[in-house]
């Protein structure tokens, strides 16, 4: 258990690494730079600017040294933001983001959950129509216009909600619904995949011929092992709700990381790029090696050693 | 931070507060280190400078209490007031003085260095060639400036009244040289003070107790709403959340006329396309002046501008005094451009493309962000249709813009310019041979020689000649050709008054009230 | 009981050869019934259909195209003229919808294409060659995953810059992970079926076990992803749109136009709600017929 | 005697490295066959028994070389296949053919039958053209099907219609082996004799030899003429099929065949079952000594310490039992 | 005295290729302590026919059509979903297949198998668990306190028969269906298996129907036997009866189509030729015509209809009627004589 613990730490670190190389040279590879603009920077203010951020040691250096700080949690100072660091970027940003996207996260596993499950239920009846049809509507709308229609039609003309902003609980409905709308409709149909699959197995067959009642076969025998295909979805799922909140930050102004995934690259602020990449990296690897514990939680064929039993 | 601010019926004390939106996150409060138009916003009401520009914008003392010129107007001597910092700290001339040798620090690597230039071996300590010691930035006593310029700078009372040289403390900035990223450490010597601010998000700026002059500040809060999209803002300010915001999209800026509740103020900024000379066929002036003849711009700005821009018909934008107290040197100058489609089908069969025949298709590049891809459409329509000529349009993300510009990559290429101070030469030496912002390829030995001599004398009306004579060589030559002059579109509660907008776009809310 | 008297004759042993009993229904025309009784793909193929119908024939009943300028009609309001309204630059938002709608097919076919021909490759090799080379392979895979796909999508754009072509190369780069994943899991599978080591005891070669045995059946999963990616790939290029990076005006997709529709809404909503609600269906199509296709082609369905 | 010899199989092995973890370095492995050796005669069928996952397939394959065998050597015809480049192992594949166990996954769903059949053909450049049509029809016809079905897919075929498809295809390039890899137990009682019958026949009239893998020992009995008793990767017992119904030796081999059941109540109820205690242990670490130990009634000390080799109990009757 | 009584039950699938008559006309019965082996290949109906006693066909596509199955007296087809979940499990166990797949790989077995008395006895999860695992031993499985809070994948696959079995039994139904099941076994554990059964039938006096390709399974545990063909029943009698004098031909068939261990000399096989008829479209006559060696003009024509041949042993066989040739079967060695 240690051992592979270790095991995975390491490939972790290294995936990391592969993950930073890759990115730092892609990035630098984009052309303009993070200190230009309309009005011509003097070329000495640019040697000075160069110089100050180190942007004129040889890439290679660049990328060692950018390592070594990595490797202490150094992750630089912003270009755009001076004074601030990635750390503080992160820091500030990282809960905002998360606190939304776990709302959305727990709206989105307990509405596409249900659906789901009614869908699998009376699979090709009116009802299993009906749910599908919602949650495909949640993947078939931009968010951007989920967004503006919700904040115009809900926070203008209705008046419920304020439109912008982040700290009181009233502004965060309007976002997280937004927020909420895709990963609802994936889990509503990753469930009743799943289900349906569950539904077909013998062991339910079983559990019928014990003369268990249908909620004791749904939710002990079939709830729990439909899940554990939903478990290898949420590790990206966690890495969609990070990034995917670019645009619902953007419109309704929350001061959270998401937005930083596209500025920090328009902006080509260098070590924000590496820092939002590495916190997603890390995130997914992280997420992705505890989806693996979880399988051992709710699958006691699963061992943690990579392998399934039997 | 702030949910809503509606609250207009509330204690009194509540009312007295006003909610804008300054652009967006400022990327610094270092006055020194800061560049942009959402940092000058801000800065402008939680700084002050030994001047201040008033309602029409001539400098007045601020800090200053006097400020003495020597003949040659190399020498200035002033005398500062007896004021605070918002912490209570004395405010003295050697705040001034490190706060500009900071701007000037090759290790703070400031965009801004440059408006400092103007101090004998400022540039030269600048770029590493002199010492911090031999800026002709001098302490007499700790009341007591004498500035020394490298060349006389008419405009240069305007220029203390600039972002760039502001005063910070430097306890502060000695004790935290992060002072500037937090509402806790955050001190100022203006009309405001932070009292929080949560990035990306709100801040919200106070009334200074130490502000000298806090008897003429009526607000009690200012609260800094900080929503980059412009289409948000404006649900906000619709929805009450917002009490004022400026450059609303387009479409809004039509909403809001309607509604009048649209609000204009002269902006110092042209918007013009640039020709890239090196290359034919816009090699040839003819084509040049065929292309930029043919524009309607008052239909452009009427349908795709929508902010009641003026046209421009030369380079220069009206709102700067030229050599004649009272004149500007727009009127003075007059137009250069005579709109005329026949004329512009002419040139252009005259340069070999009757009715576009031939005509190769040129790219027009433009930057993604902001709305410059409507007038691209439009003007490429207008191209179209009244010379038969094809355009294709090339969008580029900002930072790959800028380069293809610099490099001259580029057929024809959307710009824009916001003068840094109010002259003409903020607009008028980049065009100089060789200059970084030139990027047309264009060059014309006369026109340097105007601007060098321009440069070089205080004496207005001989500066003011050689600038009409420069800009006339430049619209005769057209390397670019100018669309319209900004105005500072924004949207303001009716009942806030007081608000002194200023040609570069900045909101003043040191005597802001509430009706 | 009064039976005919030749009743108990026996019949002739010649009439028993070996005969198929049922033309016992195939994967795909089992597959196919399975999807004709699903309503809800059924009716998305009908509408992709008349979507496609929209925008390939549209064109040619209109009055306008989809670049002239009109500065005089911006922003007009729906009518007998202009059914969907005009846009900012007084432009037919019908007759540029049926545009957009062609683009952004060719978006989501393009890109699909372009994923399916790496996906392919890479996942038939890694799945094939197994052992060390998939292993290799796979952490490769595994890396692509932890990076934050929008990062690269961004990256890449801003690099080639916008526009169709590039659109296709960045969205086809992007979603070949997946392709590959699933095309890698069937060979897999496929690999270890007996018909396989039959070739393989024939002395087939890996060219013919690849092009001829192993591919050919992960057809149907190819499409079952492919019709679910290609909504995908739309919906990416609407959200480039958004941050400026989607097709090159005057050119127009579905996803520009939304964006730029998004500026409108106040006033003139109809900007942004029919190009909107054109991709809201559109999704909703392809989706259907994607699950639907998933569902008809599931073997577990089956029985 | 020795001539005609076609296969001789030594000290067969064949490990599957299990993969651990990202980094781990245990090395375990499935024994899955663990040093067989037996000879098989032309013409002769050697049936292979044993509980599922003894190995019996992964014999077959590595015998075949799609499995790489771990140590050990098959000599076919003399030569040890091993050791031949791919030019003769192409040779050879004409010679050594396999009949597959599932009749529904050993026929490529998306190729006409004949093009399964053809595709012998096509590999080894046998015949084309309306040669490879005629050939193809004659094939469909040995096994009992027409050639009217050629144009057909595998899927409209039944069980046992599909397991003669599969016999054409090894057929198709005159093989002299045929492994047959459990080519009955997935098909019905009623189709099985069929399948049996057709195999019986084929070998009369081709002289085929048969390396006849199955579970099902009466069926085996009643197709071999020796047959090979394989327990946890190892032959326990090896010998002709009568001598072994009348006179097994093995412990194994008298449970195993005490376990099957008579279709006859009055046999049935008269007799006594040796019944074994548990099942068969994993072969990723196989029990010390002698492999059946855990489960022998008869089980000794001396069992867990000395590997049982196979010996000669006379007729060429051999058991792997220190008890013999 | 009858337990279960199923009378002319048909059930059928309507899938889009149209009805599928799985279950056609069965009528047969099971005595209090007896057990009932159920013989025929793959296709013919078995499964269904017990799916359909246990109400556990799926709905849609499959459906009871018509008839009666009568548990002591109850007609189960009539009984209401929730009336059906007291019997199943209850009054009638019952066992699959394939012991890997049927049980739920996420819940310990001490859960799987309390549940069941929990439901149906109401009693506490502690006394289910000890009465699990007595029931546990019972089918021979040590240690079972231990055992309870394992798994199913730690157990072998004759092990989770074993649990399987022990499940079914937990509230001593009055009947127990095993479902082919040791089809998924080794012989070596399909024999402890059928000892087991064995055991249990003469312990615990409960109804047996034992459904199974292989004859010998049903000749040494079942007193009776049912042969299915083509979703009816061909021939119905005792043990004795079934092997010592079949009268049908298919019955025949099946007897000499596999070899007997015990058989001494190297016969060869008389194989069923031909294949099973497809149940979409079920041929008008008797259903094994197409394959019958010994088909007349009517068998293709006319369903045959019952024939007792002897006291309980009857057979659907127009060559019992008493104008047919006179067909005998001569044990699997020989071939029938036809007079
Ligand atoms: N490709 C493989 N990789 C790893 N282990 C394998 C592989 N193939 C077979 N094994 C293992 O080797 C052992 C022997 O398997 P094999 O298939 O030869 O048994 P078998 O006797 O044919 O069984 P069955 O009767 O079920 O077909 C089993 O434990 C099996 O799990
Ligand atoms: N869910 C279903 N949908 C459609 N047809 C079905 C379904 N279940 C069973 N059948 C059909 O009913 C017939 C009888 O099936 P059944 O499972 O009873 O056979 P069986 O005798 O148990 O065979 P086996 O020995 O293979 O278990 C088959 O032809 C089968 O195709
Ligand atoms: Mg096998
Ligand atoms: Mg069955």
């Amino acid at each position: 258990m240690v051992r592979y613990l270790l095991g995975r730490i390491l490939a972790a670190i290294l995936v990391i690494w592969l993950v930073i190389t890759l990115t730092f040279f892609l990035m630098h590879a984009i052309p303009g730079g993070p200190f230009a603009s309309e009005k011509v920077l003097l070329p000495q203010v640019l040697a000075n600017i160069n110089a100050r951020y180190h942007l004129n040691d040889p890439l290679f250096k660049q990328y060692t040294d950018y390592l070594r700080n990595a490797a202490h949690f150094d992750f630089g100072p912003t270009f755009r933001y001076q004074g601030r660091s990635v750390n503080d970027i992160i820091k500030e940003g990282l809960p905002r983001t998360a606190a939304i996207g776990s709302m959305a996260t727990i709206i989105a596993l307990l509405c596409g959950t249900i659906l789901g499950i009614i869908a699998a239920l009376r699979q090709n009846k009116t009802a299993d129509y009906v749910a599908t049809f919602l949650a495909t509507i949640g993947i078939s709308v931009p968010s951007f216009v989920i967004a503006t229609l919700l904040q115009y039609y809900v926070g203008f003309k209705l008046h419920l909600f304020p439109p912008i902003g982040w700290g009181d609980p009233n502004q965060l409905v309007m976002p997280v619904l937004a927020l909420s709308a895709y990963p609802v409709a994936q889990f509503t149909r990753l469930t009743r995949t799943s289900m349906l699959d569950v539904l077909h197995q013998d062991y339910i067959r079983t559990a019928k011929a014990k003369g268990l009642p249908g909620y004791i076969i749904v939710f002990r025998h079939a709830m729990k092992n439909a899940i554990i295909p939903l478990l290898t979805f949420l590790g990206p799922f966690f890495a969609y709700i990070l990034c995917g909140n670019f645009v619902i930050e953007y419109i309704f102004n929350i001061p959270g990381i998401g937005q930083y995934f596209v500025t920090s690259i328009t902006n080509r602020d260098y070590p924000v790029i590496m820092g939002t990449t590495i916190l997603v990296a890390t995130l997914m690897v992280t997420f992705n090696l505890l989806v693996d514990i979880a399988y051992t939680l709710v699958d006691p064929r699963i061992k943690l050693t990579g392998q399934k039993g039997d | 931070g702030t949910s809503s601010t509606q609250a207009t019926q509330g204690s009194a004390d509540k009312a007295m507060k006003v909610s804008f939106d300054p652009g967006s996150e400022p990327k610094t409060l270092d006055p020194q280190m800061s560049d942009g138009v959402p940092e000058a916003n801000i800065e402008m009401n939680l700084f002050e400078g030994l001047c201040r520009l008033d309602k029409n914008n001539n400098p007045q003392l601020a800090i200053a209490s006097s400020i003495d010129v020597s003949p040659d107007n190399l020498t200035y001597t002033i005398k500062l007031k007896d004021t605070k910092f918002s912490n209570g700290d004395p405010l003295t001339a050697d705040d001034f003085k490190a706060s500009w040798l900071h701007a000037l620090d090759p290790a703070a690597a400031s965009n801004y260095a440059y408006q400092m230039f103007y101090f004998k071996n400022a540039e030269k300590y600048n770029s590493g060639k002199a010492t911090a010691d031999q800026v002709g930035i001098e302490v007499k006593d700790p009341h007591t400036l004498v500035l020394t310029l490298e060349a006389p700078t008419p405009y240069f009372k305007s220029l203390l009244a600039f972002q760039t040289y502001y005063p910070v403390d430097q306890k502060v900035v000695k004790a935290n040289k992060n002072w500037n990223t937090d509402a806790k450490t955050f001190v100022s010597n203006g009309p405001f003070m932070m009292k929080s601010w949560t990035h990306n998000d709100t801040m919200v700026l106070v009334k200074n107790p130490n502000y000298w002059d806090t008897a003429n500040v009526k607000l009690s809060e200012l609260d800094y709403n900080l929503v980059e999209d412009h289409k948000s803002a404006a649900t906000a300010f619709d929805a009450g959340q917002l009490d004022g915001f400026y450059d609303p999209t387009p479409e809004d800026i039509t909403r809001y006329k309607k509604a009048g509740t649209l609000k204009q103020a002269p902006q110092l900024g042209t918007y013009f396309y640039r020709f890239n000379v090196t290359k034919a066929p816009l090699k040839d002036p003819r084509v040049r002046e065929a292309l930029t003849i043919c524009l309607n711009r008052q239909d452009l700005i009427d349908h795709v501008f929508k902010g009641g821009q003026t046209p421009a018909f030369a380079y220069i934008p009206g709102g700067v005094p030229d050599a004649t107290a009272g004149k500007d040197f727009r009127t003075v100058g007059g137009n250069y451009i005579t709109e005329d489609i026949a004329k512009a089908k002419q040139l252009l069969a005259e340069a070999g493309y009757p009715d576009g025949k031939n005509f190769p298709t040129l790219t027009l590049l433009y930057n993604t962000n902001g709305t410059h891809q409507l007038p691209a459409q439009a003007i490429q329509d207008f191209w179209h249709k009244n010379l038969g000529i094809n355009i294709k349009l090339l969008g580029q993300e900002w930072q790959v813009y800028l380069q293809t510009q610099q490099n001259l990559q580029y057929d024809i290429s959307r710009a824009g310019w916001l003068g840094d101070y109010i002259d003409p030469m903020t607009f008028m030496d980049m065009f100089t041979t060789g200059n970084g912002e030139n990027q047309t390829g264009w060059s014309n030995a006369q026109y340097d020689k105007d601007i060098q001599t321009a440069k070089n004398t205080a004496d207005q009306t001989v500066r003011m000649k050689a600038m009409h004579d420069a800009e006339s060589i430049l619209m005769k030559e057209m390397p670019i050709m100018p669309i319209y002059f900004y105005v500072n579109n924004y949207v303001l509660k009716d009942n806030i008054k007081g608000v002194i907008v200023n040609p570069q776009g900045d909101f003043d809310f040191k005597t802001a009230y509430i009706q | 009981m009064s039976l005919p008297l030749d009743s108990f004759t026996p019949l002739q042993q010649t009439q028993k050869t070996d005969v198929i009993n049922r033309p016992s229904t195939t994967l795909w025309q089992d597959a196919r019934r399975r999807f004709r009784k699903n309503p809800l793909a059924m009716g998305g193929l009908i509408v992709l259909f008349l979507i496609c119908l929209f925008g390939l024939i549209g064109p040619f009943f209109s009055h306008f195209n989809y670049y002239s300028n009109d500065l005089n009609n911006t922003l007009n309001p729906p009518s007998w003229v202009h059914p969907f309204g005009t846009d900012e630059l007084g432009r037919d938002i019908l007759t540029r919808a049926m545009y957009g709608t062609q683009i952004s097919l060719a978006i989501g076919f393009g890109s699909v294409l372009i994923n399916l021909t790496i996906g392919i490759i890479y996942g038939g090799i890694s799945g094939y060659m197994g052992g060390r080379i998939d292993n290799l392979m796979q952490r490769f895979i595994d890396i692509i995953f932890s990076v934050p796909d929008m990062l690269y999508v961004i990256l890449l754009m801003v690099t080639l810059g916008s526009g169709l072509r590039n659109i296709f190369i960045v969205l086809g780069i992007e979603y070949w992970v997946t392709m590959a994943r699933i095309i890698r899991g069937q060979i897999l599978t496929l690999r270890e079926q007996e018909f396989v080591l039959a070739a393989r005891t024939l002395g087939a070669n890996t060219r013919r076990i690849l092009f001829k045995h192993l591919l050919p059946n992960t057809v149907g999963q190819i499409i079952v992803v492919s019709a679910l990616q290609i909504p995908a790939a739309i919906f990416m290029e609407a959200f480039l749109s958004f941050i400026g990076l989607g097709v090159q005006p005057p050119m127009v997709s579905l996803g520009y136009m939304a964006a730029e529709g998004r500026g409108d809404i106040p006033g003139y909503a109809f900007a942004l709600i029919f190009p909107a609600a054109l991709i809201a269906i559109l999704m909703l199509a392809f989706n259907f017929i994607g699950d639907g296709l998933r569902d008809a082609f599931d073997p577990k369905m089956r029985k | 005697m020795n001539n005609d010899v076609i296969l001789e199989v030594n000290n067969l092995v064949k490990h599957f490295p299990i993969k651990q973890g990202f980094l781990s370095r245990e090395d375990k492995k499935v024994h899955a066959v663990n040093g067989i050796s037996f000879k098989l005669h032309q013409k002769e069928t050697l049936g292979l028994v044993g509980e599922s996952g003894c190995g019996k397939s992964t014999a077959g394959r590595t015998i075949i070389r799609l499995y790489e065998a771990t140590s050990g050597e098959v000599k076919f015809m003399g030569r040890n296949i091993y050791d031949l480049n791919k030019k003769e192992m192409m040779a050879v594949r004409r010679d050594i053919q396999m009949i597959f166990q599932d009749p529904y996954a050993s026929l490529n769903p998306r190729m006409t039958v004949g093009d399964i059949i053809g595709e012998a053909l096509d590999i080894h450049h046998l015949a084309s053209g309306q040669k490879r049509t005629n050939r193809i029809y004659e094939l469909l016809e040995t096994v009992g099907l027409n050639s009217e079905h050629a144009n057909r897919f595998p899927h409209e075929f039944s069980g046992g219609q599909r397991q003669r498809i599969g016999i054409a295809r090894a057929l198709a390039v005159d093989p002299k082996l045929i492994i047959c890899d459990e080519p009955i137990s997935a098909l019905d009682v009623s189709i099985q004799a069929q399948i049996v019958n057709m195999l019986e026949e084929l070998q009369e009239r081709l002289g085929l030899t048969y390396l006849f893998i199955a579970h099902d020992l009466s069926m085996v009995k009643h197709i071999s003429h020796r047959i090979a008793v394989m327990y946890l990767g190892r032959i326990v017992e090896i010998t002709t099929s009568q001598d072994l119904y009348d006179h097994p030796l093995h412990p194994y081999t008298q449970a195993l065949l005490s376990a099957i059941p008579i279709p006859d109540p009055e046999v049935e109820l008269k007799r006594s079952r040796i019944v074994l205690e548990g099942g068969v242990p994993s072969p990723i670490d196989p029990p010390s000594g002698c492999y059946f130990r855990t489960r022998c009634p008869k089980a000794q000390d001396e069992c867990s310490q000395k590997t049982p080799e196979l010996k000669d109990c006379g007729n060429g009757h051999m058991v792997a039992c220190h008890l013999v | 005295m009858a337990l279960l009584e199923v009378e002319n039950l048909s059930t059928s699938f309507y899938t889009y290729a149209g009805e599928v008559q799985s279950v056609s006309g069965v009528s047969f019965h099971v005595d209090k302590g007896e057990a009932v082996g159920i013989v025929g290949e793959s296709g013919c109906g078995k499964s269904v026919t017990v799916q359909s006693i246990m109400r556990l066909i799926p709905n849609p596509p499959g459906k009871i059509k018509n008839g009666q199955i009568r548990l002591a007296g109850r007609d189960l087809v009539k009984l209401s979903e929730k009336e059906m979940q007291k019997i199943r499990g209850k009054e009638i166990g019952m066992i699959f297949q394939d012991p890997m797949t049927s049980l739920n790989p996420v819940l310990t077995i001490g859960r799987q198998m309390a549940e069941v008395l929990q439901r149906h006895e109401g009693i506490g999860k502690h006394e289910a668990l000890g009465r699990s695992a007595k029931y546990l031993t019972m089918v021979g499985i040590p240690n079972a306190e231990r055992r309870l809070k394992q798994y199913p994948h730690e157990f072998s696959g004759g092990m989770r028969q074993r649990v399987m079995i022990a499940m079914a039994l937990l509230c001593n139904p009055k009947l127990l269906i095993a479902d082919e099941p040791t089809t998924a076994l080794d012989v070596t554990i399909q024999a402890q298996i059928l000892e087991l059964m064995k055991e249990l039938k003469d312990r615990i006096n409960t109804s047996i129907i034992l459904i199974t390709h292989d004859l010998g399974v049903v000749a040494g545990l079942c007193s009776r036997i049912i042969v299915m063909y083509g979703g009816k029943i061909v021939e119905m009698g005792t043990t004795q009866e079934i092997f010592k004098n079949p009268r049908h031909p298919y019955t025949w068939g099946l007897l000499r189509s596999v070899p007997r261990l015990d058989a001494s000399q190297r016969s060869k096989l008389v194989p069923i030729v031909g294949s099973p008829p497809d149940l979409l479209n079920p041929p008008k006559g008797c259903a094994f015509a197409a394959r019958c060696p010994h088909a007349m003009k009517i068998c293709e024509s006319q369903p045959p209809v019952y024939t007792d041949v002897s006291e309980g042993h009857k057979a659907a066989c127009w060559l019992l009627h008493p104008d047919a040739p006179q067909v005998t079967y001569n044990g699997i060695d020989g071939k029938e004589a036809q007079a």
